[in-house]
């Protein structure tokens, strides 16, 4: 996944919008647009007529202006445009528009894309209306999507870990999850089905205008889902009956598709939000840019990380609800080491998913600062306050079901007093996290407090205060998942408590430099303060990497002193799996409305208005409450996947008494 | 307000090398101060100290002119120079209600820089052989009522209250002819609000006020004419006439619900049960003629209901009433009418129900949210409405009524009656939480149209009449809490008490980590 | 922070730790302590909504502790049965059984019988900017604009020096009332408006904004914010009426030279 | 079954309370800019006003015209146009010559100047006839006394579709 990450930062960056940037704020356009003739002629019958050669000669013509060429009206003089400014813009005119550009159409801009020509514009859906419709089975159908993407990836792995290890079990939970998988892919296609019809039929114009825009793009997404589909059948049937390696490979198609489904689809949802290869009023110049846009790299890494992270915290609470359900010890066992492996999963998208937001966030601002003035200061601050309470709960609980899970190992006791210090370290955070940056006051208190900031808490509702929380909260994370694997082992190497210091060293140094830099990020000025998260970022990632090979190479002859007995978990560890799967379902949910809602009143942002009766954004209120329904139908459509599931299941997993995961 | 950003400086302790040592002493510290003078305040007190700064024309009381050798604010006898550590004091602690802030963020050493400095501007600070004679403030005694009421006959036989008022309102007979040395009108303070007291308001500073006088200005020194024994009850009586050491400002006034009679007279009884909110009045610095110091600092409102109307009492002090003549919100730069101005003072709500949060702008209005002014002359003695959308878009829109306005002992008070639910405008029900804000013109310092003194945004709110008492509501809360508590401490006996209970704690709580097997 | 209440407040969660507290009691101290401490012990007082949110979270976390292992799960169990069944526990059983309900019961009656406050307000600070503005009919776009004359604080010293302190006396003639001579917002009109002036220097606002922000905000004022700026228009006037283009790129150098802070600079995909 | 209902309780009491964090912050609801309609009751002063935002905006006029700068831009200032409108060409009124030079830009030529200025009444630009006359009435409060309301006719306007 890092891989696909740091591929993803090494493509070079989506094709910008064609025309220069000063061609937007000149008056070029009042006059000339690409095809037609308006006041003057169309870019397309000027370069029919001039070549690159001329450019100088054409400069001079557009800063005196003048009449004659092509009609009697004048072209107003232009001085205040200088020459090398001149040059790109008729450079672009000329070499965009060249009939040789794009011989078999002409010009390449596609004809009938301008929006909202002849199409109708709304239709109304009864009693809810039908953004909160569309709202709902789009996020339904996410929800569904990513959990159908994400399995296929930890099966086709945990298949390739049994495979490896010639260890049964992992074949037989890799099955296990498939299991899931091939009801929810019923699902998940149903909805989508439902969604394009509901999106054609209730926004038409819309529609319309994104078909013109991505009409291209549906042959090989149906083409995709096909193959998906086959796969999926294939794999999940042919369980057993292929040759491993046979098998494994239609694992990896499954996923090959999964992923190219999904890069398509963002394609057309980023595009909505930073449009890309259009002409300012929507007219298709570039296929590719359209589909390349600014944020579509980002939320394609985003999305898959979360993906992972969401369909293990579902994989868990499957889990968590078949033990709780179970019977018999070697079921509550088997679910237990099920339940671990998904919050396992769950944990490793966590931690990496901050990092891909921020990158995200980034490139929504360096698109448009008001678009990201709108996410982060404007509208929607209030909103990454319900986001800090969410984010701080899951990790509260990831950390709490990683303390109980030391239950169940023998010879863990003697890391329980840790759990106070790594608690507070998590509660600090979390506070820190949840500190908003304009408080709600009343007007005594915000007398008292001389302004709408607090002297002492504002300083920890900026940038540089929640950077930091965010890190060390990683940081500690990473040190439960640590002691919990070092629970029922003691390093036998002879310099073993040699490494124990350094790993304390790199912690803890990793975590002062952290703070640091976080205290100095209110001492310098606000350019060096966004780049002052880069090396946060590395520290802790150099912390966590750096900790984890000498771990290994510690623990690596590391003797036994206990036994882990699976299934001897509390149940409350059990509700804590449950939880961490709802909280992500409900994140997924409010990630979904921001993303969507930054747009504010346009479908497509700056291009096509939302003029609908409900182009305002909602209150965050609102937007819960959708969420909270999206979440229950989500969960209520899970029940049924997992009965549907279950009429197949049984227990047939014996558990290994090594004390190995 | 010190520890305003004593977080931010624990931070930048953390954070930030110490600045260069500074040298100690001579006029290296003077240059130092004369650095610091330079940076912070010669925009007031101008670059030669002569108190012509580039801002000085906005403030009244005007910047001290550091030349003159005139410090209202010592500790030395009536005429002489302050010490260093008068002028230290000041800049520390500014003086409250002036433009003159104070200044926590220099530390001692640049404190002494800049007194250093400032001595440099007066020749008289050369001579260093003279020493001012200082006044020394006795340690108070506990301060009691007796003494205060025998105050009271020293207060009147030193004919303060020829300045000062009998009240301490500061509309003594003599007051609007008092003039500084510098020939500008200036006020004598307002007993009543002591938090105003340039020099401070502890019993000791104002002792030390008495003693010493404040050079430059009308008040003399009272060392020589009142006895030592009868200083303290004198301080005593002025402490007495405030109600605390902060203003307490209000952010909402609550209208009680009351039986309103048809008469002034009655209405302003029923008022009396209401309890008065006091919020502060500032100079409108924002737009046409901009007044950077009205002469009111609060005014204090009142408000009550019934069925009908609604009634608002607003009160402020004022050191003159000027009736004859006129007022006007309108009034504004081009009015080149000489005619007398009159007192005035208006109340403004928004003229629609606010739209989730928004207000109208607080200076009359605006466009898109106007308010409903109701302005009162009190020379004409009348009340008018006019639409706000603005100061420059103030129209008239009611005919005029006539006012209950009165003025006792340099207080204006005066009553605005409003129907609850008027044909055009807001409805004021019970239970809601109206904007309002207030504006006041004191005809005497010139103040018409935009120039007069505003108030921010406040709260009108109609409080419901009480039903009922509290207390059976509340009682029964407490029962019911008693219930569920005696409730789930029987249940859990009972389960605890069962044969094999024992157990039961252990398996109930942490379950299957011994069983494995939930009941 | 306020000593007078941390300090013994930490002496006696000490000093009860010598005392060997139960599980159920020490717990109970730990959140007594944090609430005092955040409604008593920070200076000036943390706003109501934000004590609230504070416990939720602290509440939560000192749940986790006590039933994060099974040894405190089984204590807080035995301390429980301890305090329901024991006869020693008693008085303090059918204690805490009449003064739970007391305090509930005294609450409600302080509710009823409070006086109303109105409603409190939470305000955007810092709203998106439009992406242009008409500056007495000259268009200014918010999201390219920089400020002219910062190009100068390279190239031509004096001419710099001199547009600051044309913004400095600017500054002292229209801004000082309100947001102070120290630029803290503590003005001399300041205790009369709401919102509060804003705090420039305070590193969370100018040092985190474009100077075209600050701009947007002089020239446009209380009456030019977004709706989404709610409680109301603040009393921000808008400067577009008096001071001219120039004289509000003056006072933006002078901010910031005053206060030592650097503007954010303009980040644009390239 | 006593499980899947414990776990139905528990998803409830979760998602209702992350939907109570969600009403605890302050709310608001971000409506679009309005787009100004042009309603046949506006007053003088909306319809200036709203001329002014045409001017500003839909109709890119100030990507050439200046109001009341200096030095006039490629095409001639507009600062004070309301004062001098009515005699710039004889027989027309102010309305008539602002009217003129909005629906055909080229049929009269400031001295000095060239032509260029597309009509607006046409696309790209397309503003509709009763937006031209928030234009006219904002042009003539530019120095002048605006008369132009909704109900004005002009000739060179478009029958109603």
């Amino acid at each position: 996944m890092l891989a696909l990450a740091v591929l993803a930062f090494l493509t070079p960056g989506p094709v910008r919008a064609e025309a220069p940037p000063l061609m937007k704020q000149s008056d070029c356009l009042a006059c000339h647009q690409p095809d037609r003739k308006v006041v003057g002629p169309s870019f397309t019958d000027i370069a029919g007529r001039y070549g690159t050669a001329d450019i100088p000669k054409l400069v001079q013509k557009v800063k005196q202006g003048g009449a004659g060429n092509w009609g009697a009206l004048a072209m107003s003089p232009h001085p205040d445009l200088k020459d090398a400014d001149l040059g790109a813009m008729i450079g672009w005119i000329l070499t965009a528009h060249a009939p040789g550009a794009n011989p078999a159409k002409g010009p390449d801009v596609i004809a009938g894309t301008k929006p909202g020509q002849e199409a109708p514009a709304y239709r109304n859906f009864p009693v809810i209306g039908s953004r909160v419709a569309i709202w709902i089975v789009a996020q339904l159908h996410l929800m569904f999507a990513a959990f159908v993407l994400a399995v296929p990836m930890f099966a086709f792995i945990i298949e390739l870990i049994g495979y490896r290890t010639k260890d049964e079990r992992y074949d037989h939970l890799a099955h296990e999850f498939t299991k899931l998988l091939s009801t929810s892919f019923s699902f998940t296609a149903s909805l989508g089905v439902l969604l394009s019809f509901l999106l054609i039929f209730l926004y038409p114009k819309l529609m319309s205008y994104m078909t013109a825009i991505f009409g291209w793009t549906f042959l090989p997404y149906v083409l995709l889902f096909f193959a998906e589909t086959v796969f999926l059948y294939s794999y999940y049937y042919g369980w057993g009956k292929f040759h491993p390696k046979v098998h494994l490979l239609l694992g990896l198609g499954l996923n090959i598709t999964g992923m190219g489904i999904l890069f398509i689809a963002d394609s057309w949802l980023t595009f909505m939000n930073s449009p890309n290869g259009v002409t300012e009023s929507g007219e298709l110049v570039n296929r590719w840019a359209a589909v390349h846009n600014f944020t579509w790299m980002p939320i394609n890494v985003h999305r898959i990380i979360a993906n992972i992270a969401f369909g293990g915290s579902i994989a868990g609470a499957y889990a968590a609800f078949k033990f709780l359900d179970a019977k018999t010890d070697e079921e509550r066992a088997h679910y237990d080491w099920m339940g671990y492996i998904g919050n396992f999963i769950a944990i490793s998208g966590l931690l990496p998913l901050p990092f891909a937001g921020y990158w995200l966030g980034k490139e929504i601002y360096a698109y448009s600062q008001n678009m990201g003035m709108t996410l982060m200061g404007g509208a929607f601050s209030w909103l990454f306050i319900i986001q800090a309470v969410l984010i701080g709960t899951l990790f509260l609980a990831v950390n709490y079901y990683l303390w109980l899970g030391m239950e169940r190992i023998e010879g863990a006791e003697r890391f329980r007093k840790f759990i106070k210090y790594l608690l507070g370290g998590v509660t600090v955070c979390f506070l820190v996290w949840a500190t908003p940056h304009s408080l709600v006051a009343t007007v005594e208190e915000s007398r008292k407090m001389g302004g709408a900031h607090h002297p002492a808490l504002g300083v920890l509702g900026v940038m540089s205060a929640k950077n930091t929380a965010v890190n060390i909260l990683i940081l500690t994370t990473y040190v439960s998942f640590l002691l919990y694997r070092r629970g029922n082992k003691k390093a036998t190497v002879p310099w073993a408590k040699t490494g124990d210091r350094i790993e304390f060293l790199i912690f803890a140094s990793s975590a002062i430099f952290v703070i640091f830099l976080g205290v100095l990020g209110y001492f310098v000025e606000a350019k060096v303060r966004i780049r002052l998260s880069v090396p946060q970022v590395a520290a802790v990632l150099f912390a966590m990497i750096s900790v984890t090979v000498i771990d290994i190479f510690m623990f690596r002859k590391a003797e036994i002193t206990g036994e882990i007995r699976w299934g001897k978990i509390p149940r409350r560890a059990q509700y804590a799996l449950f939880l961490i799967a709802i909280t992500f379902t409900w994140i997924m949910g409010l990630m979904g409305y921001v993303r969507a809602g930054i747009r504010q009143h346009w479908h497509v942002y700056g291009v096509m208005r939302d003029e609908s009766i409900n182009a305002f954004t909602p209150t965050l209120g609102f937007a819960a409450k959708v969420v909270s329904v999206t979440v229950l139908l989500f969960f209520g459509f899970l029940a049924i996947i997992f009965w549907l599931t279950g009429l197949t299941t049984s227990a047939d997993w014996k558990p290994r008494k090594d004390g190995q995961a | 307000m010190t520890y305003r950003f004593g977080y931010l400086y624990a931070l930048i302790l953390a954070g930030t090398i110490a600045s260069p040592a500074r040298s100690e002493g001579g006029s290296d510290a003077c240059a130092a101060g004369k650095r610091l003078y330079m940076e912070k305040c010669s925009q007031c007190h101008g670059e030669s100290g002569d108190g012509k700064g580039v801002g000085a024309d906005f403030f009244n009381p005007r910047p001290r002119d550091f030349t003159s050798g005139a410090f209202k604010l010592r500790t030395t006898e009536s005429g002489e120079l302050p010490t260093g550590g008068d002028l230290a004091k000041v800049i520390r602690n500014g003086m409250p209600y002036t433009g003159m802030p104070a200044w926590p963020r220099f530390s001692d050493g640049e404190v002494a820089d800049l007194v250093c400095f400032l001595k440099t501007l007066n020749p008289d600070f050369a001579d260093t052989s003279v020493h001012p004679k200082t006044v020394t403030v006795p340690k108070p005694p506990a301060y009691r009522e007796e003494s205060a009421r025998k105050g009271r006959a020293i207060y009147e036989e030193n004919k303060c209250l020829d300045c000062h008022g009998s009240l301490g309102r500061g509309d003594g007979e003599s007051a609007p002819t008092l003039k500084d040395d510098w020939g500008n009108p200036i006020r004598p303070a307002d007993l009543t609000r002591r938090w105003t007291f340039r020099g401070g308001h502890r019993r000791e500073d104002i002792y030390r006020t008495f003693m010493t006088g404040l050079n430059g200005t009308p008040m003399p020194s009272f060392m020589a004419s009142v006895k030592e024994e009868d200083r303290w009850p004198l301080v005593d009586y002025v402490y007495s006439l405030s109600k605390g050491d902060d203003p307490g400002y209000a952010s909402m006034v609550t209208a009680v619900s009351a039986k309103l009679p048809k008469d002034a007279d009655g209405i302003r009884e029923a008022l009396a049960r209401s309890k008065p909110a006091l919020f502060p009045v500032i100079g409108q610095v924002i737009e046409g003629r901009r007044n950077f110091f009205p002469a009111a600092n609060a005014v204090e409102v009142r408000a009550a209901y019934d069925s009908e109307s609604v009634a608002i009492l607003v009160s402020w002090h004022d050191m003159s009433p000027q009736t004859s003549g006129s007022n006007s919100p309108l009034a504004s730069k081009g009015d080149s009418s000489r005619a007398p101005l009159t007192d005035a003072v208006a109340l403004q709500i928004p003229f629609k129900a606010p739209e989730g949060n928004a207000k109208p702008y607080f200076l009359a209005g605006d466009k898109k949210n106007p308010v409903e002014f109701r302005f009162a002359d009190l020379g004409k003695g009348e009340i008018r409405d006019f639409l706000g959308k603005g100061w420059s878009g103030l129209t008239a829109s009611g005919a005029a009524v006539k006012a209950d306005a009165r003025y006792d002992s340099g207080e204006w008070s005066v009553l605005f009656l409003r129907p609850r639910r008027p044909a055009k405008g807001l409805a004021m029900d019970r239970g809601v939480f109206v904007p309002i804000a207030f504006s006041v013109w004191d005809g005497f310092s010139g103040e018409s149209g935009e120039h007069g003194g505003v108030t921010s945004w406040y709260t009108l709110y109609l409080k419901p009449p009480e039903e009922g008492s509290p207390i059976l509501p509340a009682a029964a809360r407490a029962l019911a809490a008693l219930a569920a508590g005696a409730a789930i401490v029987f249940a859990a006996r009972f389960r605890l008490g069962r044969p094999g209970a024992a157990a039961l704690s252990k398996s109930h709580l942490s379950v299957d980590t011994e069983s494995g097997d939930p009941r | 922070m306020n000593f007078w209440v941390v300090v013994p407040m930490v002496l006696a969660l000490i000093g009860l730790r010598f005392l060997k507290p139960g599980i159920l009691l020490w717990l109970a101290a730990w959140w007594g302590g944090c609430f005092i401490f955040l409604r008593f012990g920070i200076l000036p007082p943390l706003p109501s909504s934000i004590i609230g949110l504070f416990m939720a979270i602290l509440t939560a976390a000192l749940a986790l502790y006590g039933t994060a292992d099974a040894d405190k799960l089984s204590a807080i169990g035995k301390s429980l049965r301890a305090f329901l069944m024991e006869r020693r526990f008693a008085p303090w059983l059918w204690g805490s059984l009449v003064v739970i309900p007391l305090l509930v019961g005294f609450n409600a009656y302080r509710q009823a019988t409070s006086e109303a406050v109105a409603p409190a307000t939470g305000r955007t600070i810092h709203p998106a900017p439009p992406s242009e503005i008409t500056f007495r009919g000259k268009k200014i776009d918010i999201l390219k604009a920089s400020n002219p004359f910062r190009e100068l604080e390279g190239k031509d010293k004096a001419a710099f020096a001199g547009h600051v302190a044309g913004g400095r006396a600017i500054y002292y003639k229209n801004c000082v009332f309100c947001h102070g001579d120290n630029m803290e917002g503590d003005g001399l009109y300041s205790h009369g408006l709401d919102p509060q002036p804003a705090n420039f220097a305070d590193p969370t606002t100018i040092a985190m904004l474009q100077e075209s922000y600050l701009f947007w905000r002089i020239a446009k004022g209380g009456p030019g914010l977004p709706e989404e700026s709610a409680p109301w228009a603040s009393a921000m006037p808008a400067w577009e009426a008096t001071l001219g283009e120039d004289e509000i790129w003056d006072v933006i150098l002078f901010l910031y030279s005053f206060t030592g802070r650097k503007p954010r600079a303009q980040e644009r995909a390239e | 079954m006593k499980t899947a209902l414990k776990l139905l309780l528990f998803t409830l009491l979760v998602t209702g309370f992350y939907t109570y964090i969600g009403q605890m912050v302050p709310q608001t609801e971000v409506h679009p800019p309005k787009t100004r309609e042009l309603r046949a009751d506006m007053t003088q002063d909306e319809l200036i006003e709203a001329g002014q935002e045409i001017v500003g905006g839909k109709g890119t006029c100030l990507g050439c015209h200046t109001i009341g700068a200096d030095k006039p831009g490629r095409f001639p200032d507009l600062g004070g146009v309301g004062a001098r409108a009515g005699s710039r060409k004889p027989g027309l009124t102010d309305v008539e010559y602002l009217a003129e030079s909005l629906y055909d830009p080229n049929a009269f030529i400031v001295e000095g100047y060239s032509p260029g200025m597309p009509q607006i009444s046409k696309s790209p630009i397309g503003l509709t006839d009763p937006e031209i006359l928030a234009v006219i009435a904002y042009l003539q409060s530019l120095g002048g006394e605006p008369s132009v309301t909704l109900q004005t006719h002009l000739k060179q306007a478009r029958a109603p579709k």
